[in-house]
């Protein structure tokens, strides 16, 4: 099976903050990526969960980018700009992707 | 006094209320109850739709003057204006930082929908009318308050982060894009309009308040188990001062409008009661290192059980009081 | 003329319609309004029990005849057969590929039950009766048009994929057994049965239906945005066009049957209305390499909202017209 | 047994039932029908806060005696006895092993609320009147049996894991929490409280139980699909046995207790149903190597339909017969 | 801690397709698989988002399995074959597992 | 881009234990982790979906957690204390963070 190196980002990041990030990552070229719910969560400013909660306050999404390795560092550099001043976490994994065509 | 006291006592063995002490108890025993995030904004969309469709029709039926521009002008005054008093406040009564006085002052300039529409139906169950146009003003005022505290956070040497997605986000948040469409289809389609739709937006509207006040106390429980530690005394005391203060600005501005009982009533309950949906999520964006914590305990933890329970009956006491209504 | 007019400004300026024109404007000026995807399921599975659920009670109480079947047949023809009349327009007024013409022309032959249902809805305000089993026939004409574009496809050249696992899902698709179960259920339980559970599914009706339709904006507007670039002049002349063939086909449909005015007006509202439910997904299993963008925003961007404000009144009006009803 | 027949007859068609049987229909025949979860989970947050309410506010018209808390008491007694009872018979019945015996067990002693509240639902149809606090039995029958069955594990040289954590999530688990606090708020408010939200709790009520019932049949039927093969013929039998020995032991209780005939026939439904949310979440817990498809499958896919369709007339039959009601 | 070595597949696809894709991933022989709901995401075909959605048209969830190397192949052939023609994205990632006895 | 080895612990776990991992995982220092809903999975024991689900009994959650490699062993004995009995799937993946000083 034909399989091709490739980075498989995940960004923790605020509710509020996803239409900024996402924005930002078209910017950079980020051709695709997949936003997951995540439903509750726990970190230095405490915990939070979103059951029962009507305000996107406190709440957090997760994107997740497959891209070639070598446009690893504009990404990381887009998504930092956005998720520097705010709450989050990114995470950066090798991993192997099928179809390159697609990413 | 006794009819203070009554209304109070009234209220406060309301079906509403009890439901709201109800999800109080049940997060702060820990109990699992929950109600599943879909839900809750099922239900915060049905109260928008409805109350302003309601306020819509009733405009219709009743008309308008000068009144309803007037009352939105000074709706967006209050909002601008108590943010600067309640950072003055803070700053005083409490040892909260710039950033932080100015986050939890814009949350009392904004207003509360939820605690507005209980309003309502304290009056309704008082028999007591109000203008329509009310939901309108508390459209009105659910903005500008964010900007005073950006103003107030520059003035202090800090820097909030507005641009313009944010002001896009805030003008046109779902929350106010609800309540100001659908008051405009309640106008626009008058009581022919409603009388389609009654059956859903008119019978059932308590009883959804009922769970959506159960959520919120099971939502409110969970916020002060988190944050109990951070609201210290003076920020307790201001809690209950400020909306104090937030109702006699709109008892003011009611009496001074010629408004009627109902409406004064309710521009004191919009003046004192806090954000607790549009502001956080802007404070947010805007202000990210300001704590999230404070603001949303201060709000749905102190401000709106006390507007909810004492403050409501009080408002509408002292508005009949005043405007003789 | 003069009633066609009064019927269609009425139309527009209904509860309904408005709902659905400010959920298109919230989303279109990028409001972050949203309603949640169980909300807005939940409403749908409300409104085809419902619907389902009436017309089966209908049934029962005016019993059935050679007709129901009858109609079942023509309505089958009529799914099978307008894609054919759709693919021929679309290859001669627009430059879609075949597949793209097949997968478009599907959608157009099968329905929009929430256009029936708000057909139903005009109806009714209207005091036109129609008969019950109009909804049975609605979920008659949800999967033959698949099995046309799929003809039509394989007659191209190409090669839809088509198993028996697709088969299930076509036949067994939830809306189809939502509302043909609840069908059964009304018509054994009939007017006893309802009475038991009206207030849940017959007052509140057309209230779930104003926030389904508003969702409906929301969606139809964020496709609008996003598929815009993709439909052009001949694309949009085909999105009006066709309802009106699809309408005629119903009128002589309902005309050679003998239903009355208000079968017949339901009849043509099947016809021109444009699946967005069961067909897309099917598409996406069956071929894959048609561009959704282009078939969603054609069915719920430009073909439903006509129906919606246009179409059903002119429907309406010519069915009155026709049968002397 | 005339009345019997046509008391089953009517139930069977009612839409209750038919709803439910249409979900299993619809999963049984792999339909990709289904209610998202947030859905179900409103539904039934619902259908607990309005059939708690309207407990209590039957409580605080009647007044209670001395009976409320000896029907609470026998109660307790009936959840803790009844497991040891379903114990016995499934070692003899089936090839269980003591673990997964003593779990299946723990869900006859315990209830199903669902179950109840079509009781109730069959009753007023039938216009049978019950004692108000019945929903306070249900309540309290809720935990006992979970106990009852960790002392038949550990009596079986097996250990369940029972921790503090474990305890407060059975007593203080959403349910149960949402029941009583219900049944609290409308004892506390009674018919006035009651008055300001009819339109939302008792109107709709049946239309709501009908789509719930629908839902339950769906998850029903996948279970079914999924533990078919692990339901052998004594543990069906079983499924059957066990119902009419809970309830058996309901009549008894309620004849001893001096109840209606109407509060006889719920305990007796108490008695005879078998919990399918409670109990299924703290065996995970508290016997985690106990098999989840057995419990599941034997409480939703076979007591709860036997006591829907046939259980439910004969117990109100069989109560009516015993209490002269 | 005794660890194992393992794969981690990540198949992000369309929802209509999740069915016939665990039906191939159960016939290839695989013993589990979870599967996430997504809630939007981006890529050549455009946006979407599950937000006031009823159709399953469109929507993607997310399949994730872990597996022994020496399955890899198997399931990627299973994957693919369903995959190939429709929207989607796979990506592996080397892993470690605890208990290898439960996959 | 300044980038810091860590580790991705990936706990796939019934929803009913989801308190007690989080309390073991807290005290045995965990600073912080994100909990994925999750929709349907497959097993051993047979398979499962939420949908339609009132009961918690059936049903899983994802907690994730980004940690450094040296704390893995604690967060390890935590998460097995409480799954061992239970069903359930860890996997750990060697990933890259961003900004240490967050976890
Ligand atoms: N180490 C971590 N691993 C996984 N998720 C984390 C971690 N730290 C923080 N998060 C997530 O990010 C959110 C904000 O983190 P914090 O800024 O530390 O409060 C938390 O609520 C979690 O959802
Ligand atoms: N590079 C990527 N990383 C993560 N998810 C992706 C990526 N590309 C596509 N996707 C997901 O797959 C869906 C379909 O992709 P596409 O076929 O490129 O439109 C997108 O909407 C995303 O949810
Ligand atoms: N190999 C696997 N990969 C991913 N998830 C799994 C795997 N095995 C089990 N699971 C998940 O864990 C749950 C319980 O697994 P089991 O104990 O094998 O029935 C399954 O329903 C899946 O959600
Ligand atoms: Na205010
Ligand atoms: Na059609
Ligand atoms: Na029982």
């Amino acid at each position: 099976m034909q399989t091709h190196e490739a980075k498989r980002v995940e960004i923790t990041i605020e509710a509020m903050m996803q239409t900024r990030l996402t924005t930002a990552l078209e910017r950079a070229g980020v051709t695709g990526y997949t936003i997951l719910p995540v439903f509750s969560g726990s970190g230095r400013s405490g915990n939070w969960t979103r059951s029962g909660q009507v305000s996107r306050a406190s709440g957090m999404v997760q994107v997740i980018c497959i891209i070639r390795p070598d446009r690893l560092d504009t990404l990381l550099d887009a998504a930092l700009g956005v998720v520097e001043s705010h709450i989050g976490v990114i995470s950066i994994t090798d991993c192997q992707a099928l179809q390159a065509e697609r990413f | 006094m006794d009819q203070i006291l009554s209304l109070a006592a009234e209220n406060l063995l309301s079906p509403i209320i009890l439901s709201f002490a109800l999800g109080l108890f049940a997060s702060l025993s820990r109990s699992e109850l929950s109600i599943p995030e879909a839900i809750a904004k099922g239900m915060s969309i049905y109260l928008l739709f409805a109350i302003g469709f309601k306020g819509g029709v009733s405009v219709a039926s009743h008309g308008v003057d000068g009144t309803l521009v007037l009352s939105l002008l000074v709706g967006v005054i209050l909002s601008a204006g108590l943010p600067l008093i309640g950072f003055a406040l803070l700053r005083v009564m409490t040892d909260l930082d710039p950033l932080n006085a100015a986050a939890v002052a814009a949350h009392y300039g904004s207003i509360s929908i939820v605690t507005f529409v209980a309003g309502t139906s304290v009056l309704q169950s008082a028999g007591v009318d109000y203008e329509g146009y009310m939901v309108a003003v508390a459209a009105a005022m659910e903005a500008p308050a964010i900007l005073a505290a950006l103003w107030l956070v520059a003035r202090s040497g800090g820097a909030g982060k507005m641009d313009a997605e944010l002001w896009r986000e805030i003008l046109l948040n779902g929350s106010i894009v609800l309540l100001v469409g659908s008051f405009a289809i309640g106008w626009i389609t008058g009581e022919k309009g409603l009388a389609e739709i009654d059956a859903f937006i008119v019978a059932p509207f308590k009883g959804v308040l009922c769970l959506f006040l159960l959520d919120m106390g099971l939502v409110a429980g969970r916020g002060l188990r988190g944050g109990a530690g951070l609201i210290r005394p003076g920020l307790v005391a201001f809690g209950v001062l400020m909306p104090l203060i937030g109702a006699a600005a709109g008892l003011s501005a009611g009496v001074l409008l010629g408004l009627s009982a109902g409406g004064t009533a309710l521009f004191m309950v919009l003046g004192a009661s806090a954000s607790y949906i549009a502001v956080p999520a802007a404070m947010r964006v805007a202000l990210p290192k300001a704590n999230p914590s404070i603001y949303l305990t201060m709000s749905l933890g102190v401000t709106f059980p006390f507007n909810l329970t004492l403050g409501i009956p009080l408002y509408v006491a002292a508005a009949r009081a005043f405007t003789g209504g």
